[in-house]
């Protein structure tokens, strides 16, 4: 089966489904899913078997833009078919996979602790890398957390 | 056992243990020397790579990125720049991406014989630990003598490779190849063939073809299950369209069939490197490569080592990376070990953590560490929650 | 007054003497199991220094503990295992103390180190030690009936349960280790058990369970624990040499026979995988076991056919 | 099916050398000539673009403008930043930065020794002396 017809197959699962459809480079589709619609989505394609789950990447746009997005990407031999779910910087949820693809749990702790975005109904909420006293409601991957530099980082040489 | 409030024994492994030479937490409960459930918790080991790469250059986040994980530190370095030359629109030289692929699978040898090595310590068998570790210093000489390091080798930069093969580094490259396979061959006598350590291993931390269907386990524990899933055979990037190599499959799912595929898709590797010497393409070894990268966002993905490693690259068009997901193969083959030991032996729990080639350094790619503690503003943190363990147990 | 019975305690055989053999003999073991790994291994002296050095490091008492347990079941692992030493033909010389009977009293103060090492980690409360002290009793109960057994089998041909009785009965005859192949066999693999070897390590098996029943225990606690182990190995390789391998009756067969043997049990130690404790258990009370009772058969067979 | 199925294998380790390198004694393994040990720096042909140091992903270069018309530059390399990746020296159009294959065993008790100055000796007089001058107001 080739790249295109895998995907082919994925739009047909769950097109209808899905608001938007684009795609941004060759074996690749991104569907806009609305995060109501995320399960229902994701349950059709682990019904029909198609692919696993490869990552769930977080991915802020900004404070300007106000949107956090969250992108399920699922594999199956050369195709990736990633769904985007794009949400509010403020209250961003998403309902968990983890009971359809049990595996899920460790890519929505860190989901969870990275960006803030709280996937609902997750088993085990608790911090996946983030140590036991770093303080609440700072998530590390956001656009506005700025790296603090130790007081003994070198500073990047300067030309005179 | 009588009710239903019996107290659980956990042993907790890590962060400081034997069997890891990483740190990370897992907590077992224990029924006698019968596992009953798992849970795990990293993070021992952050660095901020994903946030660091952010603040870097495109070209200071391939150095940065190349230090995710020590043993296929090419692996990250490679699909890094893959992704980024898409994204730019520039495609490496032949001969580059020839060049890529042998290190590729020179490193695939350095990092399962490490795994062979790992695992028999894991098992008490350190006889062939220590074996298996001294043949891998030849390729660890060859990797030396080609790129002048054993590991981080810093062979790419964006647009191709930095190192090229002359007459001396063929020579050494097939003349060790030569010695490494009579070694594996012997290796591979020794795991199918030892009573004892069969004993240790057949059976052990078996996962059906469904299982590992199911939990979306990737890289050599999948294919020692009957899952046809390797990148450089589904998805050939690099030279593997032209110089293919055959996927290698074991059906019995157990620490065996893992030992088994390893050892045989590195002769697979040493095939494989032995046709890309021979026939390594002429031309330039590097293109020039723009400061700025147009903004858009891909998927690179190849299969490293231990199984198909995925970045998920985002540019906004300026000379920073905008976002860079690190998703390593370990932590997406980690949920086998937590489902999977469950009704093991407690002294298979080293060998079924092994059996993934659980890298942690991989897996704590993401995070700052730093501590706001200072002020006493810091929250009650999250001990407490950390009590209620278990998330897998079977009843 | 006689000095005598205090110099045989305190210097030759037992003591420093048995001591001092049981660091040479750690030594010669962990360079063999190294050269057969082909690595370089440690230095003669390099036990003797872990020694010292333990011995001069603070012994930490872990909370949780009766400290009297604590502090006195080294010194009691360590008084049995140099007792035991007095009831040996101890470098090819005459036992310094002979009684009838003192088979037994020997294997029993073997024993007492493995229970006392066992006591120690269920002492504790760390999980590691509790893990690596069950396996220390479960691996006892298994290996020691055979290798009792075992040891018995030229006792019974000799007529006699007393160690010297014993060596000199076979000294002079053909190795015993060739027509009772299979008891010997048991005995040595028993001595490996014993002395908790790869691969019937199990109990301390540090890729499982840190360093089992003594991963508490540092400073002299544990630096007496260790001679105690190098104390028992001396004394386990002279009796299965004195028993199977035609008798100690000077210091160089001595030398030659228990080296000999020492050989083997390292070239074991590097054969094989570490076995898990289901599998020990299993092997035991399955194979070692009966092996060790056909073989005990045989040799009454042979005795009531032959007298 | 075999029991010990190594053994010939330890056996014949007893007589073979032993794998073990007693670094830094005993026989050395030769220095690939490849690797990449300290930075050296050729001031005659640099230009002063400073690409070296912006592509540094450890902060390691500095390139100090001495005197710009006359391109009088000095270079000042942090040994214990760099992670040796050779970027500085693919970055260099001109090739005056190369890596020493003999320079790789440092070690010592400050960072002071592992800051290197390279350039010529009065352009180097002549940082040293602006340095001096300056560091009484440097920020405390």
């Amino acid at each position: 089966m080739t790249t295109e017809t895998l995907l082919e197959e994925a739009v047909q699962l769950i097109g209808d489904k899905a608001g938007g459809q684009s795609v941004p480079e060759p074996g690749r589709i991104d569907l806009t899913v609305e995060p109501a619609r995320l399960l229902e989505c994701v349950n059709a394609l682990t019904t029909a078997h198609w692919g696993y789950l490869s990552a769930i990447t977080g991915l802020d746009l900004g404070p300007q833009d106000g949107h956090l997005e969250a992108l399920y990407h699922f594999c199956q031999k050369a195709a990736v078919l990633t769904l985007r779910v794009s949400l509010p910087r403020d209250g961003a949820v998403v309902p968990s996979v983890c009971g359809l693809i049990p595996s899920a749990t460790l890519f929505e702790r860190e989901l969870m602790e990275m960006f803030g975005i709280v996937c609902e109904g997750t088993p085990d909420p608790r911090r996946l890398f983030l140590s036991d006293d770093w303080p609440q409601g700072v998530y590390p991957l956001r656009k506005d957390f700025i790296v603090p530099v130790p007081a003994n980082r070198p500073e990047k040489g300067t030309a005179e | 056992m009588t009710g239903p409030h019996v107290e659980k024994f956990i042993v907790p492994i890590g962060p400081q243990h034997p069997a890891l030479k990483e740190p990370a937490h897992f907590e077992f409960s224990v029924d006698g020397e019968t596992v009953t459930s798992a849970s795990v918790r990293f993070g021992y080991v952050h660095r901020g790579l994903e946030k660091g790469a952010e603040n870097r250059n495109w070209a200071q986040a391939l150095y940065l990125l190349e230090r995710v994980c020590g043993i296929c530190s090419h692996a990250h370095s490679t699909v890094y720049a893959l992704g980024v030359e898409r994204l730019a629109g520039v495609s490496a030289p032949p001969r580059a991406q020839a060049i890529r692929q042998i290190l590729l699978e020179l490193e695939r040898i350095h990092s399962h014989m490490l795994w062979v090595g790992v695992a028999a310590h894991e098992a008490g068998y350190d006889t062939l630990f220590m074996y298996s570790w001294r043949d891998r210093e030849t390729v660890m000489d060859i990797l030396e003598s080609f790129t002048g390091n054993r590991v981080n080798y810093s062979a790419n930069v964006l647009g191709g490779v930095k190192y090229d093969l002359g007459p001396a580094q063929a020579d050494s490259i097939l003349s060790g190849l030569d010695y490494l396979e009579k070694r594996l061959h012997y290796y591979l006598n020794v795991v199918n063939n030892d009573e004892s350590f069969l004993g240790r291993t057949r059976g052990v931390g078996t996962m059906t073809t469904e299982e590992a269907e199911n939990l979306g386990a990737i890289g050599p524990v999948v294919r020692a299950s009957g899952v046809h899933r390797d990148l450089r055979v589904d998805a050939p990037y690099l030279m593997y369209a032209d110089f293919p190599v055959t996927m290698i499959t074991a059906t019995a799912g157990d620490l065996q069939a893992r030992f088994v595929v390893r050892i045989q898709e590195l002769f697979e590797s040493t095939r494989n490197i032995r046709a890309l010497v021979e026939h390594l393409p002429e031309g330039e070894l590097s293109v020039r490569f723009p400061r700025k990268v147009r903004a858009g966002e891909t998927v690179s993905r190849i299969e490293a080592p231990r199984g198909g490693l995925f970045y998920f690259i985002k540019s906004d068009g300026s000379e920073n990376p905008f976002r860079v997901k690190v998703r390593t193969p370990s932590l997406r083959n980690f949920m086998s070990v937590i489902v999977g030991v469950v009704g093991h032996q407690l002294a298979d729990v080293p060998m079924i953590l092994a059996g993934i080639d659980p890298c942690f350094s991989c897996n704590d790619r993401t995070v700052i560490v730093h501590r706001e503690g200072s002020d006493g503003s810091a929250p009650p943190s999250e001990s407490d929650s950390r009590k209620d363990s278990s998330s897998w147990s079977k009843p | 007054m006689d000095i005598s019975p205090l110099l045989k305690m305190l210097v030759f055989p037992g003591g420093l003497t048995l001591i001092a053999l049981g660091l040479l003999y750690e030594y010669i073991d962990r360079k063999l199991v190294a050269r057969f790994q082909n690595r370089i291994g440690p230095r003669v002296l390099q036990p003797l220094a872990d020694t010292i050095k333990l011995l001069a490091k603070e012994e930490v008492i872990p909370a949780g503990v009766i400290p009297l347990f604590f502090v006195s079941l080294p010194i009691i692992a360590m008084a049995g295992a140099l007792t035991a030493g007095l009831y040996i033909p101890m470098a090819g010389f005459a036992p310094s103390f002979a009684l009838p009977g003192d088979l037994i009293i020997t294997v029993f103060l073997l024993g007492l180190l493995t229970i006392c090492i066992g006591l120690a980690g269920a002492n504790t409360g760390d999980r590691f030690s509790l893990l690596g002290a069950t396996r220390t009793l479960t691996q006892l109960f298994s290996y020691e009936a055979p290798f009792l057994l075992a040891l018995l089998c030229p006792a019974i041909l000799a007529d006699s349960w007393q160690i010297s009785v014993v060596d000199q009965s076979v000294t002079g005859h053909v190795w015993l280790a060739l027509p009772l192949f299979i008891g010997f066999f048991v005995a040595v693999i028993g001595l490996m058990g014993k002395l908790e070897l790869a691969p019937f390590d199990a109990p301390e098996a540090e890729s499982e369970i840190v360093a089992g029943a003594l991963t508490e225990y540092s400073g002299r606690g544990l630096a007496l624990f260790r001679l105690g182990k190098d104390v028992e190995l001396v004394i386990g390789l002279t009796l299965v040499s004195a028993f199977y391998l035609g008798g100690l009756s000077n210091p160089l067969e001595f030398l030659l026979k228990t080296l000999g043997l020492l050989v083997v049990v390292a070239a074991l130690q590097a054969l094989f995988a570490r076995l898990r404790i289901d599998q020990v258990v299993g092997l035991w009370w399955r194979l070692g076991a009966l092996l060790a009772l056909v073989q005990l058969l045989i040799v009454v067979i042979l005795k009531g056919v032959i007298l | 099916m075999k029991i010990g199925s190594m053994l010939g294998e330890i056996f014949k380790s007893v007589f073979r050398k032993p794998a073990t390198v007693q670094y830094p004694y005993g026989d050395r393994q030769p220095v690939p000539e490849r690797l990449r040990g300290t930075v050296r720096y050729n001031p005659e042909k640099c230009t002063g673009c400073t690409l070296c140091m912006m592509d540094c992903p450890a902060n390691a270069i500095e390139i100090v403008t001495i005197d710009k018309p006359n391109k009088r530059f000095i270079m000042r390399f942090h040994a214990d930043r760099c992670t040796y990746c050779a970027q500085c020296v693919v970055n260099c159009r001109f090739k005056c930065i190369e890596m020493s294959n003999e320079e790789w065993e440092r070690a010592a008790l400050t960072r002071e020794p592992f800051t290197v100055t390279y350039g010529r000796d009065e352009d180097i007089q002549k940082f040293l002396e602006r340095t001096s001058l300056a560091s009484p107001q440097e920020k405390p």
